[in-house]
């Protein structure tokens, strides 16, 4: 039972978390169409942001999100600006190869810079520290953390996007490019906020992230495809949609757990056979997979 | 008969194109007697295999315009079946090889049938997924070696083995493959002349229009998927006999998926010469600069961020890559 | 004279929204037949409908006394019906010749029967001269003549045409009528049309329909119909005057 | 036209002169030394363990190359190979990164290009794998320090050596500590009943190595009577291993079993933290477990921590040799010497006795050479009976004179964390502690 309940509050706790990286893919999907292969890039230098702060500052990691969130803002505008605008005259094709030249660079960059070996932040006050629910279900303090404050950063975009002039010019942006035009909103300008909140989020999301994942150069490809089975599921530009669906891919990566409860529950010799474990992620692809084929408006189909 | 006639038909390209294609071929073709190091063959090795995976991807993913991400699931099938064939039932690879591109065939039928409801990004992320959830399967399968996969044990064959495709020296490997590549743009260049061809450059118009004259969207799309599978796959054959040490890891990582899709898409996309071009210039560049500039030199991933670049100003100054740029060129001259 | 295409009853809706009502007519073997109507009076959708891009919501079609309700767009390509498309935005890398050819190639498998067909076809419409330009290059009134010819080169029975006079100036507007009835008469093939071009409409359909929020109000020959109280009170009334602005 | 063919020519000559630029000639061969090519993981996830490699097989080719006072080695004291008339060790470092398939790219290159004598690597099991084939086709002779599939030498090779012991002799140490501590003969430990220990549970990763592991726990459980709950397999390049270990939990393992490389050990012990996993005791299968990155990461959370290893600084106590040489390592490095380094050290060694021998850098020689080896141990910086690999049987090329330790995290009286000798039990440098304390 202990591993059933550990499995399912993991799974909801690292949904959480997952809710914050999808939100910026979500937030540049609705705003321009444009689908973002760099983004896993912008959380891994969103984990390497934490450890350099912790680093450099010695402060507690938790402390390093501020820092996160600015500098994933400057990110997302620089990319814009200095890349991203250009894509978009060009066909779908171009957008697809640029981006992926993008993720090739930031990844490279870090790569180049602290080299391939993985990192870890092993000091600050939660880190080892965790909470003892009873019934053996324990919650890293970090992940809590982690979760808590995802979905604090989270619930501030949204009330951001849906209650502030800036924000409603964006959502107006979203709905009808054109219409926001002759409205006199800027589109150029809510194309580069839209990357920069995108960004911030994401490079916050790894900030988060760093307290109890290993950061590599590597580590973003997981997360961009994390990112779209979420948003898939949740409504391509759909921010409620991304955040129930993120807790959904939450759960799914915690499948192997689940599995471990019926096999012990029932003393299935031939599912303890089943490398379960293997397949953490395999469940995100094949969601991703099915709902795009069975239902692409995703599976709570909101808008923006 | 036709069928030959469109093969061997040339004729659209101008004379100073072909004039260069010549000289190149006969580079090619002695190459292996030039003095060279065994790092420049393993060089032009590569970039044959690489311009054979971006032939196969430019069938669908530039003359059809559906960009592929996925390809290394086909590598991996052909290379798996080949592997697994020889080490556990001694099959001559040219059994092999053929079966091998049955198998992808058929999984390419599998996936390509709902694979292609799908359109413009969201076919291709759908790509990445389903190569990542057979690299999942493949890596646990005990079968075929799980994660430790398969190793071809050279020492068991004779130095020269045209049946089992396993040889000592390079050269062998390299003429093979060449052969592979000649074929391979007759192949390509049938299938620009061929019904399917124009069919899937209209689609890639406007598939409204296509339908309206009579084209099965969703059939060419997957017999297109279906033929560039089988380039794909024969290569992944070859790569096995050749590298005979295949892990899912290597043959069928996204890394890649995102190469085969890049050079041919960097060289110009939906142009006969485009994935040459691409890995032309690609290959070596990976290859040099990563020895000359890579861990040796303190300065890993440095031949990835130029790479990079290169792939990032492509994309935003020229879309369609190399051989658009050439065309542009061209067309301001006259 | 046999009817060639038969609409009995078709209804589309699309979630709340009724596209269609109750549609029926009947279009002859070389029938030159036109429908009009306001914008959003479902011409297009019935269009869609009848060449299989839409399955009706109710209703059934007749083409070549064959149900062909349930029939996807390609197919019913290959049983001889072609159409073209109210907004046509080329793209791509294909010349003109090679956009024809495509048609072509619905009856052929042979590139060179294609290629040979299509230089006659491009021939016959005047188009010679631009084979070798790539479509996208193309002024748009000639693009239009493309597309035109690129169904006529999958050798249909039945040729929708929508709004292929929009936009164009008076010296085309003559061009594409001479073409219209070039191919009518001289090809033999039954012609439909969807236009806001009206003086192409009075002068060259045999028959027309008039469609006004999804529902036909009325059928017949030219002259009449233009004069019945209805049509003029929902339609012409206020759109006669404005002929040359056409499109949407 | 003319232009037009002058513009075609131009083309010509720009290709040729891009094909030109890879013809890169072959080096020519140097006199007076003999060059060794050396792959390692020197980027990557086993990066760490790539610098300990690295620098003790230098320090290896130094001693051999010069003549060093107060190392009681053959090699030390004399310049050079003196039957090759004092010829000096070159080794090239190649970069393998982990993977396989570039590893056995690097061996051709290696062979054919830089026309090397020999080889030496690759640390990954998976790696030495493919690289020994490339070996063996070749027939260039290839010793290998410190991979420890058991299926390394089950091949056949006539042109593979591996000095380090395999880890079914890791493994089955491991099993015969257990049985040990129920049977009272661990030093400090006593009333340790076998059903204390009955229920294990293994995590190892999933390449050549880790699941060769796995295999081994299976069937050494089962023969020594021990029953194994769980086994995972997990990819070493996992950024987060809650679930696996949420899932070893589960199976209330009384004693957990890894084999896993640098950077995931660090992150399984942390995240057995987190999940206050306490099972009595924890082992691990050396690689990760014994790098300093490992220990010092990780600080206090290790005291308890069980794991194999062929060196650790205490044997410089029983061997006098492996403490000089541990003296400059630790001046070179900053490090205590590991069992790596030390591998790395005795690989390069082994190939300095066979050139000696053979007095040639002919193949066949060198072949003939390392066939009927025998180091001494007194020679060796590691604990082993000596070096003399069987040339034939079921173990071709394997060193039947080696030998495991297991050594337990501890604290020492200056408040430092290392490992202390705790099997064999007549080594034992102090008591075990067990149970694993927890964190």
């Amino acid at each position: 039972m202990d591993i059933l309940i550990s499995s399912l509050v993991a799974g909801l706790l690292i949904g959480s978390v997952f809710a914050l990286v999808a939100l910026g893919l979500t937030i540049i999907f609705g705003v321009m169409d444009i689908v973002n292969f760099a983004h896993g890039e912008f959380l891994m230098i969103g984990m390497y942001t934490g450890i350099l702060t912790v680093q450099v500052t010695g402060l507690d990691p938790l402390f390093s999100l501020p820092v996160a969130l600015a500098v994933g803002f400057a990110l997302g505008l620089l990319c814009y600006v200095g890349f991203v605008k250009y894509l978009l005259r060009g066909p779908m094709v171009a957008q697809l190869l640029g981006t992926f030249g993008l993720m090739l660079f930031l990844r490279n960059l870090v790569l180049l810079i602290f080299g391939s070996e993985d990192r870890g932040i092993h000091t600050g006050i939660l880190v080892g520290k965790s909470l003892d629910l009873g019934m053996g279900v324990i919650i890293p303090a970090t992940k809590l953390a982690a979760a808590v404050l995802s979905v604090l950063s989270f619930v501030a975009v949204y009330v951001f996007i849906h209650k502030t002039k800036l924000g409603k010019a964006l959502q107006a942006t979203a709905l009808n490019r054109q219409a926001a035009r002759y409205m006199g909103i800027p589109a150029e300008r809510m194309n580069a906020l839209a990357w920069g909140i995108g960004g911030a989020t994401v490079t916050a999301a790894g900030a988060l992230l760093v307290n109890f994942w290993s950061a590599s150069p590597y580590v973003g490809l997981l997360f961009t495809m994390i990112a779209f089975a979420i948003v898939a599921l949740g409504g391509f530009g759909s921010i409620p949609g991304a955040f129930f669906a993120a807790l959904v891919v939450g759960l799914i990566t915690e499948i192997p757990g689940i599995w471990d409860f019926f096999t012990y529950t029932f003393d299935n010799d031939w599912m303890a056979d089943v490398p379960m474990n293997s397949f953490k992620y395999t469940g995100v692809y094949l969601t991703y997979f099915i709902i795009m084929v069975v239902r692409p408006r995703g599976l709570f189909g909101w808008k923006l | 008969m036709e069928v030959v006639r469109n093969a061997f038909d040339f004729s659209d390209f101008p004379k100073t194109d072909l004039l260069v294609v010549g000289c190149g071929l006969l580079f090619l073709l002695f190459f292996p007697l030039l003095p060279h190091s065994t790092f420049a063959m393993a060089t032009m090795i590569q970039f044959l295999m690489f311009s054979l995976y971006g032939m196969g991807w430019n069938t669908i993913g530039g003359y059809g315009g559906q960009v592929d991400l996925g390809k290394a699931q086909y590598v991996g099938i052909g290379a798996y079946t080949t592997a697994v064939m020889l080490i556990r039932w001694d099959v001559p690879f040219w059994v092999s090889m053929p079966a091998g591109v049955m198998f992808s065939v058929t999984w390419s039928f599998i996936i390509g049938y709902p694979l292609f409801r799908l359109t413009g990004h969201y076919f291709a992320i759908a790509t990445i997924a389903t190569s990542l959830v057979l690299k999942d399967v493949f890596e646990v399968w005990d079968f075929v070696g799980a994660a430790r996969g398969l190793e071809i044990l050279a020492t068991k064959y004779d130095a020269v083995d045209f049946t089992h495709l396993i040889f000592e020296n390079d050269n062998y490997y390299y003429y093979i493959l060449l052969a592979f590549f000649l074929l391979g743009i007759l192949i390509i260049n049938w299938f620009r002349h061929s019904r399917l061809g124009y069919q899937l450059r209209c689609i890639k118009d406007n598939e409204l229009i296509a339908q309206s004259l009579g084209i099965d969207v969703h059939k060419s799309k997957v017999k297109t998927y279906a033929l560039a599978t089988a380039f794909v796959s024969v290569v992944g054959s070859f790569h096995a006999c050749y590298i005979k040490n295949i892990e899912p890891e290597d043959t069928m990582s996204l890394d890649l998926s995102i190469l085969i899709a890049l050079m041919a898409m960097l060289g110009g996309a939906g142009s006969l010469w485009g994935p040459i071009i691409g890995a032309g210039i690609l290959i070596p560049l990976k290859s040099y600069l990563k020895e000359w500039l890579g861990a040796s030199a303190g300065l890993v991933g440095i031949d990835l961020i130029l790479y990079a670049l290169i792939i990032m100003v492509v994309s935003a100054v020229e879309p369609r890559g190399v051989w658009g740029l050439i065309e542009k060129i061209r067309a301001r001259r006259t | 004279m046999t009817p060639l295409l038969r609409v009995e009853r078709m209804t589309k809706t699309f979630d709340a929204l009724v596209a269609n009502r109750e549609v029926s007519f009947q279009v002859n073997q070389g029938d030159l037949f036109g429908i009009i109507g306001p914008n959003g009076a479902g011409k297009t959708t019935l269009f869609n409908c009848i060449a299989g891009r839409y399955a009706p919501t109710s209703g059934r079609i007749f083409f070549d006394n064959r149900d062909v309700t349930s029939l996807s767009a390609h197919q019913m390509a290959r049983l001889g019906l072609a159409r073209t498309f109210q907004v046509y935005a080329a793209s791509g890398d294909l010349t003109v010749l090679e956009n024809v050819m495509v048609g072509c190639f619905l009856r052929t498998r042979s590139r060179f029967k294609a290629r040979q067909r299509a230089s006659e076809i491009l021939e016959e419409f005047g188009l010679a001269d631009l084979a070798d330009t790539l479509l996208v290059e193309v002024p748009v009134a000639y693009q239009k003549l493309v597309t035109a010819a690129t169904a006529v080169a999958t050798r249909p029975k039945l040729l929708l045409l929508d709004e292929v006079a929009a936009g164009l100036n008076p010296t085309e507007v003559e061009q594409i009528m001479a073409m219209i009835r070039h191919i009518n008469q001289n090809r033999g093939i039954t012609v439909i049309l969807i236009e806001h071009v009206m003086t192409l409409v009075m002068n060259l359909c045999h028959r027309i329909m008039v469609l006004d929020s999804g529902e036909k109000i009325a059928e017949g020959p030219p002259e009449e119909v233009a004069a019945l109280p209805a049509v003029i009170k929902a339609y012409l009334g206020e759109r006669y005057v404005q002929t040359q602005l056409g499109g949407q | 036209m003319m232009k037009r063919f002058s513009m075609g020519l131009a083309w010509c000559a720009a290709l040729m002169l891009i094909a030109g630029g890879w013809l890169v000639p072959s080096p020519a061969a140097a006199v007076k030394e003999v060059k060794i090519g050396v792959i390692y993981p020197l980027t990557g996830g086993a990066a760490a363990a790539g610098r300990e490699l690295r620098a003790g097989a230098e320090l290896a080719a130094q001693i051999a190359n010069e003549v060093m006072d107060g190392i009681d080695m053959d090699m030390a004291k004399k310049a050079g190979i003196q039957s090759l008339g004092g010829a000096k060790i070159k080794l090239i470092f190649k970069d393998h990164e982990g993977n396989p398939t570039l590893g056995a790219d690097l061996a051709k290159k290696l062979i054919l290009d830089d026309k090397v004598d020999g080889i030496l690597g690759c640390y990954h099991s998976s790696v030495t794998k493919t690289v020994s084939a490339v070996c063996e086709q070749y027939g260039v002779p290839m010793i290998n320090g410190s991979s420890t599939s058991p299926a390394l030498t089950k091949r056949g090779f006539k042109w593979f050596w591996r000095t380090t012991p395999h880890d079914k002799w890791f493994t089955k140490d491991l099993f015969e500590l257990l049985d040990g501590l129920a049977a009272g003969k661990v030093r400090g430990v006593s009333g340790v009943k076998k059903d204390d220990l009955q229920r294990l549970a293994a995590a190892c990763e999933r390449t050549e190595w880790g699941a060769h592991v796995a295999d081994l726990i299976k069937t050494l459980a089962e023969q020594y009577g021990y029953d194994l709950k769980k086994s995972i397999l997990y990819a070493a390049k996992s950024a987060d291993l809650s679930s696996e270990v949420r899932s070893l939990k589960a199976a209330r393992p009384d004693v957990m079993l890894f084999a896993s490389y640098t950077s995931d050990a660090i992150l399984m012990v942390k995240t057995l933290k987190a999940q206050k996993a306490k099972p009595k005791l924890i082992w691990g299968q050396d690689a990760g477990f014994e790098k300093p990155e490992f220990r010092q990461t990780l600080g206090d959370n290790i005291v308890g921590i069980l794991t194999r290893t062929v060196f650790l600084p205490k044997v410089a106590d029983i061997k006098p040799v492996a403490g000089q040489v541990n003296q400059l390592y630790k001046a070179k490095t900053g490090h205590d010497l590991g069992g790596a380094s030390a591998r790395a050290f005795t690989g390069v060694q082994t190939w300095v006795y066979a050139l000696e021998k053979a007095g040639s850098v002919d193949h066949a020689a060198i072949q003939k050479a390392c066939n009927t080896i025998e180091i001494p141990g007194e020679q060796l910086v590691v604990p082993w009976a000596g070096i003399k690999f069987a040339s034939t049987g079921d173990e071709t090329g394997q060193n039947v004179l080696g030998s495991g330790l297991i050594g337990q995290y501890q604290k020492g009286k200056d408040g430092k964390i290392g490992l202390e000798i705790v099997y064999p039990f007549d080594l034992a440098t102090a008591d075990m502690i067990y149970p694993f304390p927890g964190w």
